[in-house]
Formats: structure tokens, C-alpha cells, sequence
């Protein structure tokens, strides 16, 4: 698989797609120093600041929902690699304030080390901070421990609600409440169809067989759950969807938000045929399918495949999702 | 012998270029065994920002290292070493530009012991811990027979760990959710370590 | 090239496709019939009416820009495959109305054909509809025939500009006056890095060798300007923005919008590093960039390349950019 | 000797059957002169839909097919083969099941006369206009022989109009941006085009 990619020096590519970002959303971001993306204007110090960490090279993710209604901060390392702890300890310095930060960790080893690293830090500084580590990936199991699972795409929509519920006024306590019971009812589950190339040395990721697909491949191309031969998309849907609804434990009369989250060179138009098929079997067990989402939010470069992503609602999750919110890849 | 600032300057730089020359097999094995793919540039990137540390004595230069690491690099493999290096320097005597065999032990020991705190990864997970662990345990075990010895007791026994996880089932990092499939590769931060216990002993034995 | 994709029974493709627009995104849209996208809830009838036409396997263009402050429909055809004319006819006989319609169709020989057809047999019929053409690919030359310039991803920010128009209770005549004024001003040039696979019959669309590009591929794959070696991200930008300057006539002190379109495998990552060049460039020459954007919006199933777009921007139609806007993948 | 309503079906069907056939071969043309590959999708398409179509005279049958065509099928080769047919049937006599050669000839002049109005394109551009002018002239030359020598030399000269395609650069539909690289190939639309003519002609052969 030849690397075909417009890019510069592999060395400056973060640094310069995260400057790419800023120009191009200027209303809505800015950088401040090379690795940290904040929101154009500043949210009231009187609320809580929502923070993240994680990796390039899985754009729009995870600065691309830096703005008014969703994340303060995101906090960048290199392609595919955690920010090193100062880097976050210096964003949480920056966002230090009375009403406190939630830090929203995903669960993968860089991220949560220097998540650590850095909260220990800035807890000894006197920084108010609150960790939400998501772990919704149900590809190794559902029942299994919390720290055994990944974390996807579902952070998205949790900044949503999260960013809303801070917008309203929330306190940090209450915050972290509606986070973390938004987080307990939410699945994601991946599913591959291609390898992707690394951009900075051109290696290739998760090869997999013309003919196979994988379900539970992770968000870097790591191989997961179980291989098959290349199935329809209302059976790949049917396939995803029954895990899911499992994990999230949601039933009729509940209301869902369903989100397919293409990630590189799955089109759109196949995104929107899996959407169709997984919303009709929700409906036909007497769901209520808020509108939902389809198009590339968290992606592994140009790999061809797609997260599905579940999320029972409660009343007040229902209205935190429809709140405002102005981001460069999110609007609401 | 005692191990000088000089001599343990001239390791890192060793191994900086040894993990250079190995680049593009470190980003293949992390592929290979299900993982990003990324190690090669991960690790050299590390080193690179490592280059640029300075100091006076084993704390400040251990400290520089630790921090040029944690600053200037990303990903698991920056906060992992910037951790045992953190270790290393938090237990070197304050002001030594030069160690004996004793402090260099209590050196290597301090430095995994506060990587333990940050990983839960043991020897058996398919990680750098399967050579960095039994090579810390023969440094410290060679302690009498002075520096030479420790660094090559440690290269050996780094080798012969990051052999062992060819055999392995992934538990940590991005491979994990391989399964079995991650079996048959070499670990690839545990590759890079055991090429670094080499390059450090390699180093030792030419200036002895 | 082995396709793989998510589908089911390739005739049904569009058919499912729109269907899950709809229930993607059912508070914005809904389908009439199984080919004509229109608005969730109607725009007022005193006001121009905003129809489009066009062949399906673009997604989300062009069904994705239909909504408030954009597109009141759009009529789809089959994968790359314009609508008939009696489609479209039934699509203009449902906006008839006093205010009038305004028809926008990209130069396509299908699409054109079409709407000659169905413009002639509406006017017949008494229904007031003007046309827009759009043709702003400079591939081919820039001082060519615009009949012999295909109109590539440029249709979505004019629906942009004269949805806004239409919605601030502009005439027909207005609206058409302010449509082709920004479609004079405007030009597209497209790159293309690898080939993609027709989702109906899997056969290869425009091989590339794995170490050429080609500056001026089409919307469908068809091969067009240069091939070249493989530039880095800075050296395509550079040479993609200087026929667009020449193309549009935008000097030192005049706006600008620019607009980075993936067409399918290229990430966002690269684009956006791409928009940081072609940005940096503008500025350089003392045009002043308004926000732009960066994304898929008009694609090419999964082909590796993007389409630039430069707009010189006159005052009205910086306003009707920030005008107000709800479809389901352009919000403003 | 007449052409009945019966038998025009009958060659309807026929072409249908060999389009099917050369459905793969029509698409990797279009691809080849650099179209989007899906021509032979179109024209399959195509006769699928017009294979819903009835009608008791020319007229009404052709008016069918070309209603049949452009309402249920897509594209660029819809709409040119809906033009034609409507052409067709703007010509044929009112309420006849039979056509003698002149009026025959009538019908088809007609066709090719509204196509002109639907597109710039004519011989030397690399369309189906390369095969479906030499054949619809042909057909006219060939009046006084009969029905069964008009469709004859209206193959022959439409297998003759497409071969001459190889030669041109493309100037119309997709493949028109490609300039010199659309040399060489057979033009995808002519080929089918082509393709029918043979189809009619062997069954109204077979029929005499
Ligand atoms: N939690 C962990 N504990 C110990 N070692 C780890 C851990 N996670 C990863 N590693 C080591 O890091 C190597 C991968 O490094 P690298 O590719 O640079 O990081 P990443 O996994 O972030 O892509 C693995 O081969 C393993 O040796
Ligand atoms: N404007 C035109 N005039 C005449 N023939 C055309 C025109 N455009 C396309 N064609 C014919 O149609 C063929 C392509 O058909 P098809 O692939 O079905 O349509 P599309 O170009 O919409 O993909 C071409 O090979 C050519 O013969
Ligand atoms: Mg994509
Ligand atoms: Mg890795
Ligand atoms: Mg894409
Ligand atoms: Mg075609």
C-alpha cells in the first residue's frame, strides 16, 4: 500500500494542520503556543472549562470541536501520539478558575499516563480539576472491566453534552454527574474494511484481506473483535446494532441518538445506508431515534470503515445535545 | 571503575544513533503485532528530543533528559521514558558527575520503580517491561563485578527478554485488543530497549 | 482496486442513500417520492425558491445542502447519473409559485440536457424558473467557453449566497443578478491522488501510477489537466492558487472565501495543512480571508484528491455567507 | 415487405439481450477514454425500463419507450435515448402497426432530427452520433431494397462510425477533459449504439 498524502515535512505536519485549523476557523479557534487549540473568545470564568488531550492524524478530532458549546481547550500531541504531560498540565493552568475544569481522557495508554501524570500535578498547584475517562469501545466485550475498553468516537457527543451543561451554568459536581451517567449509557462499536498508512513514516496499518472486513477495529487501526467476509451494509448494521443496544441497555419507549462515524474512505453514501437500516431496527423495537449524525467526526487516516455509536438519552441529555453550539466541525 | 558524566553522555548518544538505524524495524514489529505502527518514529523522536539535554551531574543531566523528553516529544514511549528517567534522577546523589557500581544500581533501580507507578505492565504483557525489568534485575545483580560487567549482564539480559515476548500475548498499549494474533513479533518497545542496553554496553566496553 | 463497500443490492443505492438522509437528519429534510430532497419545513411561498439537479455517489452534495437558508430541493438521479426531465419537471411544478424558482445546474452534459428539457415544458406550463449554470472548473483553460467548463463543488457556496438572498426576500431577478455575479467571481481546480471504484458495477475509476498526481481530475474520476510526480501539500497548494487568483481577479484589498473540498480518501489532515498554504499565500498578496472551510462536501466516492475553490467576494456576499443557514452539512 | 409492430418489439428485446451481454465491456470503455465508467450500468438501465413499455402503434409504443426511459432511468444515455425515441415517434404515422421502408426511413430521420436539437455534438466528437448518423444515413440511402437491407447497412455503418471512434479525442460527456489520452479506445455510447444496430438488423434477418 503506496502512502499517497499531501503533506510537508512529517516532522511539522501536527503543527501545521493544527495552523490549517485556526486560519481557516478563525471566528471560532485559535492556537496558543504550537499544540493547544482554544476557543476564539473565551468562555465566562465564571463556568466550568471542559479540556481534552489526545493525538493528530484522527482530525476533525478532537480540536475540531473547540467552540462556544463544546470544548475550552484540546490539548494535541504528535500523529497518533498522547501530548506530553507538562503540555496539558500548561492548558490546565491556562483554564485554572473557581468553578473547575472537567478533563475528558479517552482511554488509551498515552493519554491516560500523561492525564495522570499532569492531574497529580495540578491538583498539588491547587487547580480544580475533575477527570471523565470514556471507555465505551464494546469490541473486546460488554460486561468487561471499564479500563479494559477503549475510547472512540463517543467522546463527541459527550463534549456536546458536557460543553451544553457547563453553557447552563452547571457546577463542576453536577457536570461531572451528567457526563458520567451520559458516559455510562453509551456504546460504540468499529468496524474496517481497509488498512490506512501512517503519515509520518509511511507504514502500513491493519492490512486486512480484498474480500474481509473486521469488526472492533480500534481508532489507530489496532485489530480487535472478529473478521468475516465482507457483509451487506443492513447486515453489518444488524451485526452492530444488537451488541449495542445490549450495552446500552435501551428499550422501548427510551429515546437514542445514533451516530455513524466514518473514519477515512468509507463514503458518506454508505454511511447514510448503514444510518437507514440500524434507525429502522431501533424503531422497530419502539425507540425513539432523536436526529442523529453521519460523517467523519473521529477518523484513522484513509482507512475505510466506520464507528457506530449509541446513546440512551435521559430528559436532560435530550436538551443538552440540541443547545447551542458553534465549532468548527460541530454546530448546533 | 566509576561510570563518568562524559561515558554515560556518549551511551545516550550511542543509542540514539543505534535506535536511528533500527527506525523503520521498531515502526514494522508495533504493526506487526497489531499496534499503530508508529514506534520507530516514536522513539527516535524521543531521542531526538533528548539530544538536546544538558547538565553538570547525573541529577541535572538525568532531570533534562526526563523533562526535553516530556516537553519537546508525545505518545506512550515519551511518557514512559520521561518517567524512568524522572525515576533515575530522583535517585541519583545530588552533585555526581561520576558513579560507582553501587549508586549506578540504586540509579536503574529508582528509575523502574517510578515507571511501575505510571504502568501497571509487569514482565509477561508484551511490553518494554520485559526487557527493561530482567535488565535491571542482572545490572543490579553484577553489581560486584563493577560497571562493564553490569552494562553487559543488562544487554544480555534485555535481549533475552525482548526475545521472550515473541511468544506473548499482548495486554498493554494499542495491540492489545489483537489477541492472539499479536503473537509471533517481537515487542516493539521492547525491541528498541534491549537495542539500547546494547548500545550501552557496547559504549562501556569500547572505553574500558 | 477491490471495491469494498458497505451497500446492498447496488439498483436500490440511491433509493437507500436518501433514505437515510432523511432519517439522519428528519427535522431538516424529508423525501418526496424516492428521488426529490426538499426541506422539513417549506420556506415561505412568497419568497424564490432554490431547486437543484444532479447525479447521486457525491454525498452529501448535493441533497446535504438542502434545509433553511439553502436548497429548497434537490432532484436526484442514480449514482453519477443526472435525473430525467420529467423528475425535475415534478420537482418545479411542486415550487411553482409567484416569486419564482431559481434552477441551479453544474455543467454536465446529463444534468444539462435535463434541465433544458424540463425548463422548456415548466415555462410552457407558466412556471416562472430562471436558470444558473455553473461552470467554474479552470482545468480545461480559463479563458475558454464556459460551456466547455464543468462546474465541480463552487455550487455550494452559491447556494449559500442565493438560499440567503432567496430567504431575505430578494426577486428572482435579484437572486439571479446576485447568483451569477458570485458565479462569474468564483473557480474551482481539483487534484487527484489515486482512482475509486463505480459503487453499482465495481469497476476501477481513473488509475493513477502510485507515485503521480493529476491536477484537473473531474467530479466523476474523469482525467483532465497534468499529471506530475507526487508535489508536497505546500507545492500543490502553490501551484492551484495562482490560476485560481488569475481566474477570479481577486487583488491586494479585496475578500476572499476559500474552500478546501476533500472528494473522498484525502484526510482532513491534509486539507487542512493545504488551506494553511493557499491561505498564507492570499494573505501575502494582501487579500483579506474571510473564515473558510475545510471538508467533504461535494465527493467522489472514495478518490484520494480535493477541489480548491477561490470566491472574490463582493459586500452583499460576505453577508449572505453569515447569513443564517440549517441543512444538514452546511450550518451558518 | 413491412416492418410489423410485432417484430420492432421483437428487435427491442434483442438489443436489450446483446447490451446485457456487453454490459462490462461498455463500462470499461467509458472508463478507458477516461469517462466514469458506468455506461454500460446506463444503457442496461435503459432497456430495462423501456422493457415495461407497450402500445398498439408506432407511435403510441415509441412514446412509451421514450416516457418509460426517461422516467425511470438516470443519466446522460437516458435522456439522448429518450429524445431519440421521441423523435421517433413525433414522426410515426398516426395509429399504424406496420411501416413500409419510406416511412420507416421517416421515423428515423425523425429521431436523429430531435437528438440533433438535444445535443451539440456531432461526427468526429467520440459519441454515439458517430455510430448513429452514418447508420440513420445509410438507412435512408438503402429505401429502395427494403426493410431487411436498411437495417443491414445500418449495422454495418454504425459498426464502421464506432470503429472510427478509436482515432478521436473526445469532445463531449466526461471524458472530454482527457484531450489526447481519450485516443485509442473505442467511444463507450457508439459502441452500444453499434451494438443495437447489429441486434435489429440480425433479427429482422432472421424474420425474413
Ligand atoms: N501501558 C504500557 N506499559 C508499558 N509499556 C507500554 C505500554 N503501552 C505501550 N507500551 C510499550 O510501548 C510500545 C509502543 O510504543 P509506541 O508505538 O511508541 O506507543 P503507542 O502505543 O502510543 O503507539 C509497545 O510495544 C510497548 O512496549
Ligand atoms: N453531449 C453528448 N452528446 C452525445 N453523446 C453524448 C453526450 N454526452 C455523452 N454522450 C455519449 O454517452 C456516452 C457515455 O454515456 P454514459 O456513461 O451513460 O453517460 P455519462 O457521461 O452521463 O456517464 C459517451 O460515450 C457518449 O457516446
Ligand atoms: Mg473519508
Ligand atoms: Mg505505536
Ligand atoms: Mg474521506
Ligand atoms: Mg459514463
Amino acid at each position: 500500500m503506496a502512502m499517497k498524502k499531501f503533506i510537508n515535512d512529517p516532522a511539522n505536519l501536527t503543527k501545521e494542520l493544527l495552523e490549517g485549523l485556526a486560519l481557516c476557523y478563525k471566528g471560532k479557534v485559535k492556537l496558543v503556543g504550537e499544540k493547544i487549540v482554544v476557543r476564539a473568545t473565551p468562555k465566562d470564568e465564571g463556568k466550568v472549562a471542559i479540556v481534552t488531550l489526545g493525538g493528530a492524524g484522527h482530525e476533525p478530532a478532537l480540536s475540531g470541536f473547540v467552540g462556544e458549546g463544546m470544548l475550552d481547550a484540546s490539548v494535541v500531541g504528535d500523529i497518533f501520539a498522547a501530548p506530553g504531560a507538562p503540555k496539558l498540565l500548561e492548558a490546565l493552568r491556562m483554564f485554572k478558575r473557581e468553578a473547575g475544569i472537567v478533563l475528558v481522557t479517552l482511554n488509551h495508554a498515552g493519554d491516560r499516563m500523561s492525564a495522570s501524570k499532569a492531574l497529580r500535578d495540578a491538583q498539588k498547584e491547587g487547580i480544580k480539576v475533575c477527570e471523565i475517562v470514556t471507555h465505551e469501545d464494546i469490541s473486546a466485550g460488554i460486561d468487561i472491566d471499564p479500563e479494559e475498553k477503549r475510547g472512540l468516537a463517543g467522546c463527541i457527543p459527550l463534549y456536546k453534552v458536557i460543553g451544553a451543561a457547563a453553557e447552563a451554568g452547571k457546577t463542576l459536581e453536577e457536570v461531572v454527574e451528567i457526563g458520567e451517567r451520559f458516559n455510562r449509557q453509551m456504546a460504540t462499536l468499529a468496524v474496517a474494511m481497509t488498512g490506512c498508512t501512517h503519515p509520518q513514516n509511511g507504514g502500513t496499518i491493519a492490512v486486512l484481506p480484498d474480500d474481509e472486513m473486521e469488526i472492533g477495529m480500534g481508532q489507530h487501526g489496532e485489530a480487535g473483535g472478529g473478521r468475516s467476509k465482507i457483509l451487506t451494509a443492513d447486515e453489518t448494521a444488524s451485526r452492530m446494532i444488537a451488541p449495542l443496544m445490549q450495552a446500552t441497555g435501551v428499550k422501548a419507549g427510551d429515546t437514542a441518538l445514533l451516530i455513524i462515524n466514518g473514519v477515512g474512505a468509507t463514503t458518506l453514501m454508505e454511511m447514510l445506508v448503514v444510518y437507514r437500516k440500524a434507525a429502522q431496527l431501533l424503531a422497530e423495537k419502539g425507540i425513539n431515534v432523536t436526529p442523529g449524525a453521519c460523517g467523519e467526526y473521529l477518523t484513522v487516516q484513509e482507512m475505510a470503515g466506520f464507528q457506530m455509536i449509541l446513546c440512551k438519552l435521559d430528559a436532560d441529555h435530550q436538551e443538552y445535545l440540541k443547545a447551542r453550539a458553534r465549532t468548527p466541525y460541530w454546530t448546533a | 571503575m566509576m561510570l563518568t558524566l562524559q561515558r554515560f553522555k556518549e551511551m545516550i548518544a550511542a543509542a540514539g544513533e543505534a535506535i536511528r538505524a533500527g527506525e523503520k524495524r521498531f515502526s514494522e514489529l508495533d504493526a506487526a503485532a497489531g499496534g499503530d505502527g508508529d514506534h520507530g518514529t516514536a522513539i527516535v523522536t524521543a531521542f531526538q528530543a533528548m539530544a538536546k539535554a544538558g547538565g553538570a551531574d547525573f541529577k541535572g543531566y538525568l532531570k533534562a533528559l526526563s523533562e526535553a523528553l516530556q516537553n519537546e516529544a508525545c505518545g506512550s514511549t515519551s511518557t514512559l521514558y520521561g518517567s524512568w528517567l524522572q525515576g533515575m534522577s530522583d535517585t541519583a546523589p545530588e552533585g555526581a558527575a561520576e558513579l560507582d557500581a553501587a549508586a549506578l544500581a540504586k540509579v536503574f533501580n529508582g528509575g523502574l520503580e517510578e515507571l511501575g507507578f505510571v504502568t501497571r505492565a509487569r514482565v509477561g504483557d508484551k511490553t518494554l517491561m520485559d526487557a527493561l525489568i530482567p535488565a535491571t534485575e542482572a545490572l543490579l545483580a553484577a553489581q560486584s563485578q563493577g560497571v562493564a560487567a553490569m552494562f553487559e549482564r543488562a544487554a544480555a539480559a534485555a535481549e533475552q527478554g525482548a526475545e521472550a515476548t515473541c511468544a506473548m500475548r499482548a495486554r498493554f498499549g494499542r495491540a492489545k485488543n489483537l489477541g492472539d494474533r499479536s503473537i509471533g513479533p517481537r515487542d516493539a518497545g521492547a525491541a528498541s530497549m534491549a537495542c539500547i542496553f546494547a548500545a550501552f554496553a557496547a559504549t562501556v566496553k569500547a572505553s574500558c
